[in-house]
């Protein structure tokens, strides 16, 4: 089945504008699309008359395929979805099976997971600062936050074995303790990261082009941003103070002392500064993780569920039937459906498993904040001028892989 | 007969300069990126990589040239043409250094030497736009009709605004004539007493050539790659050139407007009108590594409302000095 | 919230059941009631529409069960709707008039499991190709497609 | 290095190899990322890898001017014809890049959506693997295109049987 030009022309034609307007695609291949979104625009002149966002040019079936495989083999699927920040879908993921399965982790575990949940934010948000400047026609602070985030990756890196993507924590545990040498790069990251957020202010704040173009651009209503089910921080824009990790504390969220960032203003600049804001607490729930770190054991104790060790199967025949087991068979999760929620990068960041008692779930569905945030463009850019269309996208900071999923 | 020679010879030497300038500067430009961005830049051809505009300009000769079906064939191969050739022209009348004896013959350093220099720069740079807005017109494609009306309309708002930013100069020098600007120099450059006329003129030189923050007509993140979005190898890299050679005319007015031309202490004056019109470069680039983009109706109307009244307060300033004094 | 949920038996009656699973709050409903249902909750102050969904249950009569999840502000509490569809070609009303949100993930449930919405204003595909065939997550459609894969493309 | 032909004349071969040299020095990459791997490509392009270093950091976003396509990502079903779009608005010579498992051949995706590699779209020139690969990677895959170009282009592969694949096999 060869692709031929007519099948090509009919998915790319656009129908024309009315009264002499001009439809213009952006997209699926655009440099600030993110990823591979379109947009149609209906323009007149530099003016955005009506607009309509098309996905799916990435859709992954990534739901179909989580139902193909083993709960704890989901943990490698789940950081595909979100890949900006991977280790909160991660975490996100494990949270609902271990509540299904009803157990929970022991508070060092749960001390780490929110340690690299919160590294990852500040990832996500360094991906989302380069390229939304990128967006704007800012070069260089693109090369100045990817070279940040390197270090985070280094981090992961470090305890997983993997720089993106890296699947760290498990149903029932993590991969690995912390290795050692951990904490001293840890805080070699945490007291140089601060002079980099100043300086990434100094680049941008007190440059009037970059105000100007942020300013009272894409701004929506309340109204409007509830109607479409916007968290995150695109609502702490907004004056909502909807955090869950200060509503529904999960993974000893409560045990951090943080504060939840809002402006009242909506428009692109309050998103710009929520977010920049959202870094700086995240570093202090980083240092607080890791300066409270509690000893104990990192995984849970029940072989049922978590394999034993590598020496201990050596010795124990009953251990290596669990291990046998668990790789072979997986383990079995009781009847049930769940929502996990956790605070994402983006938003609120779901997931709903449903166990009909087999070692594979049954269904799963993942909630990509994306995705509801997304559908607002329209009404955001309706009126604007084509280049707010960039800064709009920009600041939604989608990703197509939880989109589309 | 000597006299076309000595044209002939300074024209190709000219030539030759400035399109080998345009690859140096496509180079040093991404080295000097590379350096604000903390990484090396291109350096595996050559010391530090200075080979690397050979390898791109082979490799964009020997690449296939393909022509849109839906494309206005004749204007669409002639546009870009016309943006290099213009480009290229509009040097041709500024000095880069003082006169010399060859063969007893005086030797102007400029190819040549009308009396309304500055007027012939203007109505050619002019000219330039017409490659933009043809090629994007002729493309058939959506985001090259955006870049080719947008380019248009900013040189519109821009060119009035450098015009008067000029007048200064010339009401002060009294004479259109690029070598008795510089002349006039000797003692005090223009930047001194045109210090607003100066920043009036960067910041539209900026925008002629459609640099960052105004590179509006080109803005790879809104128009994929503006007017020539469909443009392959040679005639693309003409495009390129058309816009670094314009690059350095108007540095190069800008030196010989307000820097004093090639005057300056010790060192030969060619080698110092180089050093200023480098400076001038080196500036394009630090704006580009620094600055966000302008947005459309931003860029209209910060030309219209801001630099245009602007410039006319500095005429009209320097007319009232010139008046008084005389 | 109890005192909502009472205030919610009050209207419905019996048609609701309210379940509590894991910690959270399930209701079950007819699917002629959902549009009340939900009008009802947005005005007790469930303002965000996290969540719509599908789950096929091959085996079971009716086949599908779709799933909405809503979020209370101001109490911070989180509600899961179940509502059942099933027949030759299942349909239930549309809650677009109440949340915009819903308007992309019903075309998704309507692409990915063929659950049709009445009332939709745009019901098309949106994940997969408009000329696609078959609703890729039910039970009954095979993981790897249907078609044979294409063949290399080689120069 | 280049291989010369013996049967060529002398200027043929040196043009041949000084085309090679240009082209290989010179990959200017089409700017178009899929999914996970686009991140990784984006690092690539960034400080630490620094891609600029052998002349391929100008990201293209108009496929006109692009020499190299690196697919960064899975290709789903309704991306497919797009890719091959974009493939074919590139000037020759244009060669790609299957960057990743799910471009190399649908990675953990082996499922309706995916297209199981995006050789099924486009010849490809260079597959790196990796789910997403380190930067070092697609460094080590453009490198290897770089010599794959010196050393004269793409193999001749055998003639490809007609299709009787069934999905999922």
């Amino acid at each position: 089945m060869a692709y031929t030009q007519d099948q090509i022309v009919s998915q790319m034609d656009a129908e024309p504008g009315r009264g002499g307007n001009m439809v213009l695609n952006l997209g699926p291949q655009h440099p600030s699309t993110h990823g591979v979104l379109r947009v149609k625009v209906e323009l007149d002149g530099e003016q955005v008359v009506r607009s309509e966002p098309v996905i799916g040019y990435l859709h992954t079936g990534i739901e179909k395929t989580f139902e193909d495989l083993m709960y704890q083999q989901g943990c490698m699927l789940a950081p595909r979805a979100d890949y900006v920040s991977p280790i909160i879908n991660n975490l996100c993921w494990v949270l609902g099976v271990e509540k299904l399965l009803g157990i929970e982790v022991p508070k060092r575990t749960q001390y780490i997971r929110v340690l690299f949940a919160e590294l990852s934010r500040i990832a996500s948000h360094l991906v989302w600062l380069g390229t939304s400047a990128m967006d704007m026609g800012a070069m260089s602070p693109f090369f100045y936050t990817m070279q940040q985030r390197e270090l985070i990756l280094d981090l992961n890196e470090m305890a997983a074995g993997y720089r993106m993507n890296p699947s760290y924590f498990r149903v029932g545990g993590l991969l690995q303790d912390l290795p050692p040498g951990f904490p001293e790069k840890l805080y070699a990251f945490l007291d140089g990261f601060p002079h980099w957020l100043a300086e990434y202010h100094e680049l941008l704040d007190r440059n009037p082009i970059w105000i100007e173009r942020l300013q009272h651009t894409a701004r929506i209503s309340l109204e409007q941003a509830l109607d479409y089910g916007w968290t995150g921080p695109l609502i702490r824009a907004l004056g909502v103070p909807l955090d869950l990790r200060k509503t529904h504390p999960y993974s000893s969220y409560e045990d951090f002392d943080f504060d939840v960032p809002t402006e009242t203003e909506g428009d692109v600049y309050a998103r710009y500064k929520v977010r920049m804001r959202e870094m700086e607490e995240s570093l202090k729930i980083v240092r607080q993780a890791m300066d409270n770190m509690p000893d104990g054991p990192w995984r849970v104790a029940d072989e049922k569920i978590y394999p034993p060790e590598k020496t201990e199967i050596r010795q124990s025949m009953e251990a290596l039937i669990y291990h046998f087991k668990l790789f072979s068979e997986g383990f079995m999760v009781p009847p049930g459906d769940v929502f996990s929620a956790v605070e994402g990068p983006k938003g609120v960041l779901g997931c709903y498993v449903v166990s009909e008692g087999s070692s594979r779930p049954y269904r799963v569905h993942i909630r990509g904040p994306s995705f509801y945030n997304l559908q607002a463009l329209p009404a955001m850019i309706k009126g604007g001028m084509l280049a707010d269309i960039v800064a709009a996208i920009g600041s939604l900071d989608i990703v197509l892989g939880e989109v589309d999923r | 007969m000597l006299l076309l020679a000595i044209l002939i010879v300074k024209s190709l030497i000219t030539a030759v300069l400035l399109l080998s300038a345009f690859g140096i500067m496509t180079w040093l430009e991404r080295k000097v990126l590379a350096r604000f961005q903390f990484r090396p830049g291109p350096n595996r051809l050559g010391p530090g990589g200075v080979m690397q505009f050979m390898a791109d300009g082979l490799k964009l000769a020997f690449k296939e040239e393909i022509i849109p079906r839906a494309a206005d064939r004749r204007i669409y191969l002639l546009a870009p043409f016309v943006s290099l050739t213009a480009a290229l022209v509009a040097f041709a009348v500024i000095p880069w250094g003082p006169p010399i004896h060859i063969f007893g013959q005086r030797v102007a350093m400029q190819i040549a030497a009308p009396n309304i220099g500055i007027l012939f720069v203007f109505a050619v740079t002019s000219l330039g736009v017409y490659g933009l807005i043809l090629g994007g017109w002729a493309s058939a494609n959506k985001y090259s009709l955006l870049g080719g009306l947008r380019s248009t309309a900013q040189i519109i708002s821009y060119e009035l605004a450098m015009g008067l930013a000029v007048t200064g100069v010339l009401i002060a020098a009294g004479s259109a004539d690029l070598n008795t600007i510089v002349q006039r120099q000797y003692h005090l450059w223009f930047i001194v007493p045109q210090i607003l006329g100066f920043i009036i003129y960067v910041i539209t030189m900026v925008a002629e050539t459609n640099r960052t923050p105004f590179d509006l007509p080109e803005a790879e993140n809104e128009l994929v790659a503006g007017y020539h979005t469909e443009y392959t190898g040679l005639k693309w890299a003409m495009y390129m050139m058309a816009e670094y050679i314009n690059m350095i005319t108007v540095s190069a007015l800008a030196t010989t407007l307000f820097l004093g031309g090639w005057h300056g202490p010790l060192l030969p004056p060619e080698l110092w009108f180089l050093i200023k019109v480098a400076f001038f470069m080196y500036f394009f680039i630090w704006l580009r590594a620094t600055l966000p983009r302008l947005r459309y109706d931003r860029l209209m109307a910060f030309g219209w409302k801001v630099l245009l009244p602007m410039a006319l307060l500095n005429t009209l300033a320097t007319a009232v000095w010139v008046a008084v004094r005389a | 919230m109890n005192e909502l949920l009472d205030a919610l038996r009050e209207t419905f009656g019996e048609k609701v059941a309210v379940a509590q699973r894991i910690g959270q709050t399930v209701l079950t409903l007819p699917k002629d009631d959902i549009v009340d249902v939900v009008r009802f909750l947005k005005e007790h102050g469930f303002s965000i529409l996290l969540d719509i969904t599908g789950v096929d249950h091959l085996e079971r009569d009716p086949r599908f069960d779709v799933v909405y999840h809503l979020y209370h502000l101001q109490l911070h509490d989180l509600v899961r709707l179940v509502v059942q569809v099933g027949g030759e070609e299942p349909e239930l009303p549309s809650v677009t008039q109440l949340f915009s949100a819903a308007n992309w993930a019903e075309r998704e449930i309507y692409d990915l499991f063929g659950v049709t919405f009445s009332g939709h204003p745009d019901l098309r595909r949106i994940m997969m190709p408009d000329d696609w065939i078959g609703h890729p997550l039910r039970k009954d459609y095979p993981l790897t497609g249907l078609g044979p894969l294409p063949p290399l493309v080689r120069e | 290095m280049a291989t010369v032909d013996d049967d060529r004349p002398v200027l043929f071969s040196s043009v041949k190899k000084l085309s090679a040299w240009a082209r290989s020095n010179s990959l200017w990459p089409a700017q178009f990322g899929l999914a996970c791997c686009a991140i990784e490509m984006m690092a690539t392009a960034a400080s630490r890898f620094d891609l600029s270093r052998f002349g391929a950091e100008v990201m293209r976003a108009s496929p006109r001017q692009a020499d190299v396509m690196i697919v960064a990502g899975r290709v789903c079903q309704k991306m497919a014809p797009v890719v091959r779009e974009l493939y074919d608005q590139m000037p020759e010579p244009k060669w790609v890049i299957a960057m990743g498992a799910c471009a190399s051949c649908g990675g953990v995706f082996a499922n309706y959506a995916v297209v199981q590699g995006v050789d099924r779209v486009v010849p490809v020139d260079i597959y790196v693997p990796g789910c997403p690969p380190s930067p070092e990677g697609l460094i080590e895959g453009v490198m290897r295109l770089q010599k794959k170009i010196r050393e004269g282009g793409r193999p001749v592969l055998p003639p490809v049987p007609p299709a009787t694949e069934v999905a999922g096999a």
